[in-house]
């Protein structure tokens, strides 16, 4: 895409160079501590699978227990893969869900082995851990030989459409129905509450509360039946689903295993809006993107929500610093631009004066800014109303500016967005508007050329230079601390606060990951 | 299919609907509540008056979302089935020269003020309608429109002239039921004029409701997205069924 | 306006000059023939009004008694001035109005006077004319009074509503809520049928089908209503009537008289969609046309309704062909072109590929082309179903498309437009559509640059093209055998044909009629 | 105003209104004819299926206009009036201080898995909504934001160590009758912990019906665009009628 905004590429460059530098403490902090979730999801990639159904609080997966019963044992500072394939030997089991069941039967006794007994604990470990990158690996061919089969969707951007039943097999007919009318990615929104749960459920499920649980099994159901209307329909047709909250890395396991496409992750979306603690988050995201980037995994990020929280006018530039620091840990993490979802949204005032150029100037400064990032352009929520006749026509400008200004994934809006979740109707009239816009205008990018000097490009270039001036301020203080503050969302979070805190646990010298080891290189043995 | 079915939200039987009107009582809490009463008597309970805004200072508008209770009884659904198979023209043809061994003469054209002629226009002229082809593209059939703004009694004569074997009215303007009256008035007409010996009465138009046949003193009613094809078949059925005149003399067995 | 589509000013030069030949036989045609419509009017500036209520056939407007009187008496071909001011005279009644009565009283027989009696006739007939003409004079005075006291809209385009109630009460009402609510230009749309009425009804009206009755009284009460409107909201409210029909010339006379601000006048529309005699027609369009001029009333022509008849891709540049007649006559009745309110529609198949862009190119063609003009915008109509949410969304891109190129009047489109006549809730969320666009995109014609080779140019310049060509084939064949062919709209015409035909009368050479003559030299005396 | 109104579509008494819905029945005449039922049986007669379309191979979408027989009795509207007036925050503080003598303690939060704090915040930040500023901005008031997700012993707990005069509680998420399950097991924790002792109950959050406080076991229940102001004007309002202890001590006679 020619640049319309011609911006000045020294400023681009001085704000990335401002993002690393603000990042780069709190990588370091990433490096120096693992979590309960990291070690669950090294454990899950090592085979552990299931839930133990005897126990009284209900399901509880086995590497909860296996883990907690370590932590409790020996610590975790250590990782926990020694300890646990040390006690697989010494009892020599079967398998790792035999050692969960002594886990619980309170017959196993973890402690971290030294010299000979270590090395030999580390190399069972990485065996184990390194089949089930393999198998990541494969559902990665998987998609590729899919997406080579049935092919892409003929139209950028691609049309991202929510389904939300709280019940997988509804949830699947929707699905269904959704990529028959025309939806290129299905999303499948989770459970309220779901992201404060620290632990993944188990199976297939029926009652979500506005969203169905992310499961493995609930996983493995949709995206089979997604195959077959990919092949139906000759176009392979994506899933998406939910990393962020207190399972982050564990999550994208799953959606590793069981070949998801996308998945929402984003750096600061469950300090911010989940109140989860900031150390655990960082640590959690990064190993998650590691995840991510061995799947091929798309990444959604979640800066449209500060736009819910904060004026989409005032806090424009904290979008574009939360999207340079989302490529950052992205980056760090080994995931290329091609899976950068960024995330943007149309969320201006529409009774503000030009609000609707407004709206372009901002989403063509995120477009000019990275190029090659597939962005996610999500609609109008905050201004909706019940009055569903202005609902529609704001979607329809909203379908519009992701037209004129070259987005790559495009949320579908629903005119039902103040008043319920959405229904089957809605979905069916929000992509008819979709498809006429795209239709009528698709090309309309052709005549939209704003001004050099005009409204749009001054606008964007302020945008910029806001958001460099923030990024300064934010390496000067210090990023956990500007979270702190309400920088973003208004949502003030300080790094000790938040839920999931006691999960965090610095590394010994000694910590051993095959696991991250494995993600780093890429090897796959 | 269950016989009983509900609206559908986004779970089976959830009896979800949307509604929206305008009242004539000045916008406040007293207005939404109105509002929502309204919406119970219609059966919608819970019933969420989602929006509401004010139109002038004594009307306010309102937008309501909630659930139905009653069934839909499809087993008591009532349409008017097509219950003669579709015809191409090469049918119709064969079967009007058969049936009449001379041409079936089609007289249409609008009623009363009403000047909407592409309905009927889709219907009669080549150019037609769908892809289909108008009744003036059949061999068989001879048409004469009369376009539009058609006086009564000019119809009559102009089909009693033309000996139709079936008149074509078309009645789009509906404010005041000003279709419902005027096409009253023109099947009185035919009755009056030509009793038992009148033509086939066909009416349509995007709001008539073909179960008013009877009422409308006429044989047949057309609504909504009518294709010629439709129209030419269910000629054909009619007069195969109730005979009509070879000549213009007494009518033959079928 | 800038150009953006680099038409070539000798195309453009071409175009009038063939539209002027084109129309040049006709214009011959109605120059030798009057109507009984004409006389009719001449007889309303002398000053004749009310009607007989002692009719069998209801009331029969006494202008119609005297004409019809005339006519039989000694035809109309001298016109009916001197007829009528030789019988007054004769006579000696107190004023028309008594002649009237004595007319339909049957005592008054009439001839055409010569000599000395029809100079004083003829003196006469020009005194009652020419005060007729003054109050026309006066009320267009007043106008330009009102607009400098209360002002002129404040944005482009002007917002055009239409109420159609069929009670001139409840128009009343919805046309004062109208404009609170935005509305700059109220119409007041005729009851069906009453274009085929050879007279002009009389009084307040209440029981109109999909209108109300064009009455001068109906004129007056909409005005008045409308005038404290203005005051209360500081911005003159325009209202608007309906010209064509077979009373043409009479109603543009009563339009002047109450100071109407805008007709519905188009040379051809009473031909192609009332079946009305294409000579009389002719002759009416040009009489009501030089009134409308004398009475500064902005024309609003007709070419929306082509597409409603033909497709409004194959046949757009019938629009611009008609356009182009329109304007040739509107000039030859001495109408400048701040009063030519050309008409053309968003009326393509929305379900085309680059539909939207497609209208664009037609509304651009029509702005460049008539720079000067107020050009009426008009909104889809034909491609509106019951589908009201996407009718929203339709009406939502027209409004868009009139103000990124640059349209003058936009009449408001209802999404009901499919399903009833409009109601008081879908007026007022179609201005709340038409003012989001205002606000939120309003300015965007700012960033909106068709490439100069780009779809849009080369679409308009096709069209352009193909108007052309038509109009060298109607120059050739002439206007009134296209018309008999179904050039416009797709309705088959001929020139004897259609009702009123009864009603033109070729001149004699000694015909007269001091409003011609007052019109023509704009003089007062 | 007449005791008695209709919707007003484009007359008075026309009685319009416009409805849309989907059924689980596959496209076609019989599938419209079901949606007319549907209409007739809401009391919408005549009812005009003025669109349909299929969604997927068994479902339809319907949009029907017509005319409800219903009238709107406007005498039998139930609403919550506010039955008292809307002070300042001077006032407000005026009273509470002259009540009370020391600060009146409010305790807020979204309660259950709903982590929508915007409307609450809009409540009690100082930031405020529609121009007014929260609670936090009342220098009598005391306020303890407990934000997102608290669990309901969190908040008893909270409430009882605050010794809270008032609690008020957000519920945005509304899919399965969450906000009336979360609400009801809240207002039962509290009369369980404090029994005639607990604070002031007020619930919130755009799907609420004012009417519903009593089955919610509330004191008071505020709906779409609430204003801080009319909040904190409830609050004094509820101490100086209902008596609240100026210490933690036995209550004060108003
Ligand atoms: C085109 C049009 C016009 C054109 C008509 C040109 C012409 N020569 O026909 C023009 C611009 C002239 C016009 C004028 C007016 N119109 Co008009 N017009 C329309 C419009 C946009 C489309 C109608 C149409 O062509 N549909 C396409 C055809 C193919 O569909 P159809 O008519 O339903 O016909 C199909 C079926 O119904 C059936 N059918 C129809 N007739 C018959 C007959 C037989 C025998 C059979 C078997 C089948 C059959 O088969 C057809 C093919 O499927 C509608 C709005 C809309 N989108 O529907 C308004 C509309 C019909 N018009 C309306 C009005 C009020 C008018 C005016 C009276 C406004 C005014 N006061 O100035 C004028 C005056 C016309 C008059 N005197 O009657 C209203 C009617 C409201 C109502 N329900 O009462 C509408 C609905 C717009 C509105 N919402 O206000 N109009
Ligand atoms: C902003 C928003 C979010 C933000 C919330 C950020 C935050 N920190 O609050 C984010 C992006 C995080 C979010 C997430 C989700 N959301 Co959300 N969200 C919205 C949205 C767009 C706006 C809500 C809002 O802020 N309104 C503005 C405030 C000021 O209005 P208000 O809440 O009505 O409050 C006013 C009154 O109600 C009243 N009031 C409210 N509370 C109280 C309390 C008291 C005591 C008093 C006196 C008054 C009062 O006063 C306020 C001022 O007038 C709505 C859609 C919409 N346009 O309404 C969806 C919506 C509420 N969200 C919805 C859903 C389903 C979710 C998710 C569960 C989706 C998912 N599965 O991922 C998640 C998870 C959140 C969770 N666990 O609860 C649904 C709820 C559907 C339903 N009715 O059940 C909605 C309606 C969208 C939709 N149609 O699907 N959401
Ligand atoms: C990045 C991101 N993660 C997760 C979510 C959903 O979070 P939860 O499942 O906690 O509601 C969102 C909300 O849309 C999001 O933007
Ligand atoms: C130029 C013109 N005149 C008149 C009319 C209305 O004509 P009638 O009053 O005959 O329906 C129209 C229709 O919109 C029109 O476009």
């Amino acid at each position: 895409m020619t640049t319309l905004l011609h911006l000045d590429p020294r400023t681009v460059d001085t704000a990335r160079a401002l993002a690393a530098e603000a990042a780069e403490p709190v990588i370091r902090i990433a490096h120096a501590h693992t979590t309960v979730a990291v070690e669950r999801a090294t454990l899950r990639l090592a085979g552990i699978t299931g839930a133990d159904t005897t126990h009284r609080a209900g399901d509880v997966p086995w590497v909860n227990r296996v883990v907690d019963t370590v932590r409790e044992h020996c610590g975790l500072e250590h990782g926990a893969a020694l300890p646990v394939f040390d006690a697989l030997r010494r009892h020599d089991l079967a398998d790792l869900t035999e050692l969960a069941e002594a886990t619980a039967a309170g017959t196993i006794q973890y402690h971290v082995p030294e010299g000979r007994d270590a090395t030999a604990a580390g190399k069972a470990a990485r065996t184990a851990i390194a089949r089930g990158l393999r198998s990541i690996d494969r559902a990665k061919a998987r998609r590729d030989k899919l997406v080579a089969t049935h092919g892409d969707p003929p139209q950028r951007p691609w049309i991202y459409l929510i389904v939300a039943t709280g019940d997988i097999d509804e949830d699947v007919v929707q699905a269904a129905n959704a990529a028959r009318a025309g939806a290129d990615v299905i999303a499948v929104i989770r459970s309220t509450g779901q992201s404060l749960l620290d632990y993944v459920p188990e199976g297939a499920t029926h009652h979500g509360f506005a969203g169905t649980y992310a499961t493995q099994e609930n996983f493995r159901i949709m995206r089979a039946a997604l195959d077959d209307v990919s092949r139906e329909l000759g176009r392979y047709i994506r899933l998406t689903n939910y990393a962020s909250g207190l399972c982050m890395p564990e999550i994208a396991v799953l959606g590793g295993l069981e070949r998801l496409d996308m998945m929402l992750n984003d750096s600061m979306y469950g300090i911010l809006f989940r109140d989860i603690n900031p150390i655990r988050t960082f640590c959690d995201q990064r190993f998650s993107r590691q995840v991510h980037a061995r799947a091929g995994i798309v990444i959604n990020t979640g800066e449209d929500n500060y736009l819910t929280t904060a004026d989409a006018v005032d806090a424009a530039h904290t979008v574009t610093v939360s999207q340079l620091l989302n490529e950052r840990f992205a980056h760090e993490a080994g995931l290329p631009d091609e899976l950068l979802g960024l995330g943007h949204a149309f969320e201006i005032n529409p009774d503000l004066p030009d609000s609707f150029r407004l709206e372009l100037a901002h989403a063509l400064l995120a477009r000019e800014l990275f190029p090659d990032a597939p962005l996610k352009w999500m609609p109008p929520t905050k201004h909706m109303t019940g009055d569903v006749f202005r609902g529609y026509l704001l979607d329809g400008l909203f379908n519009l500016a992701g037209v004129l200004t070259g987005q790559s994934i495009l949320l579908v809006g629903m005119m039902t967005e103040a008043v319920v979740t959405p229904w089957l109707s809605d979905r069916d009239l929000a992509l008819a508007n979709v498809k006429y816009i795209l239709n009528a205008a698709g090309n309309l990018s052709e005549d939209f050329r704003p001004a050099p000097d005009g409204f749009i490009a001054k606008r964007a270039h302020q945008v910029l230079g806001e958001a460099v001036d923030l990024l300064a301020r934010i390496r000067d203080q210090g990023l956990l601390d500007a979270i702190a503050k309400g920088t973003f969302g208004l949502m003030k979070r300080p790094p000790e606060g938040g839920k999931g805190s006691d999960g965090v646990i610095a590394k010994a010298e000694n910590y051993l990951n095959p696991a991250a080891d494995l993600l780093q290189t890429g090897a796959t043995k | 299919m269950s016989r009983n079915v509900r609206p559908y939200g986004d779970a089976t039987g959830d009896g979800m609907v949307q509604l929206s009107f305008t009242l004539p009582v000045p916008h406040g809490p007293r207005a939404d509540g109105a509002a929502q009463q309204l919406a119970n008597k219609m059966g919608i309970d819970p019933a969420l008056v989602v929006h509401s805004h004010p139109i002038g200072e004594n009307f306010s508008f309102f937008v309501v979302y909630g659930s139905v209770s009653h069934l839909v009884d499809l087993d008591a659904v009532r349409v008017v089935e097509r219950e003669y198979p579709l015809l191409t023209p090469a049918e119709v043809n064969g079967r009007v020269k058969k049936l009449l061994r001379r041409k079936l003469v089609v007289v249409g054209g609008c009623i009363g003020t009403d000047a909407h002629t592409v309905g009927i226009d889709a219907i009669l002229n080549i150019k037609g309608f769908a892809g289909q082809k108008g009744l003036e593209y059949y061999r068989e059939l001879k048409v004469i429109n009369l376009g539009a703004q058609v006086t009564v009694p000019e119809l009559v004569k102009r089909a009693r002239t033309e000996k139709a074997d079936a008149v074509l009215v078309s009645q789009v303007v509906t404010q005041r039921d000003a279709h419902i009256q005027n096409t009253q008035e023109m099947s009185a007409a035919f009755r009056e004029a030509m009793g038992e010996r009148r033509p086939m009465l066909v009416v349509g138009g995007p709001r008539f409701d073909p179960l008013m046949a009877e009422n409308l003193g006429v044989d047949r009613v057309f609504g909504r997205g009518t294709t010629p094809g439709e129209v030419a078949s269910y000629l054909v059925h009619a007069i195969s069924t109730a005979p009509v005149a070879p000549t213009a003399a007494k009518g033959v067995p079928a």
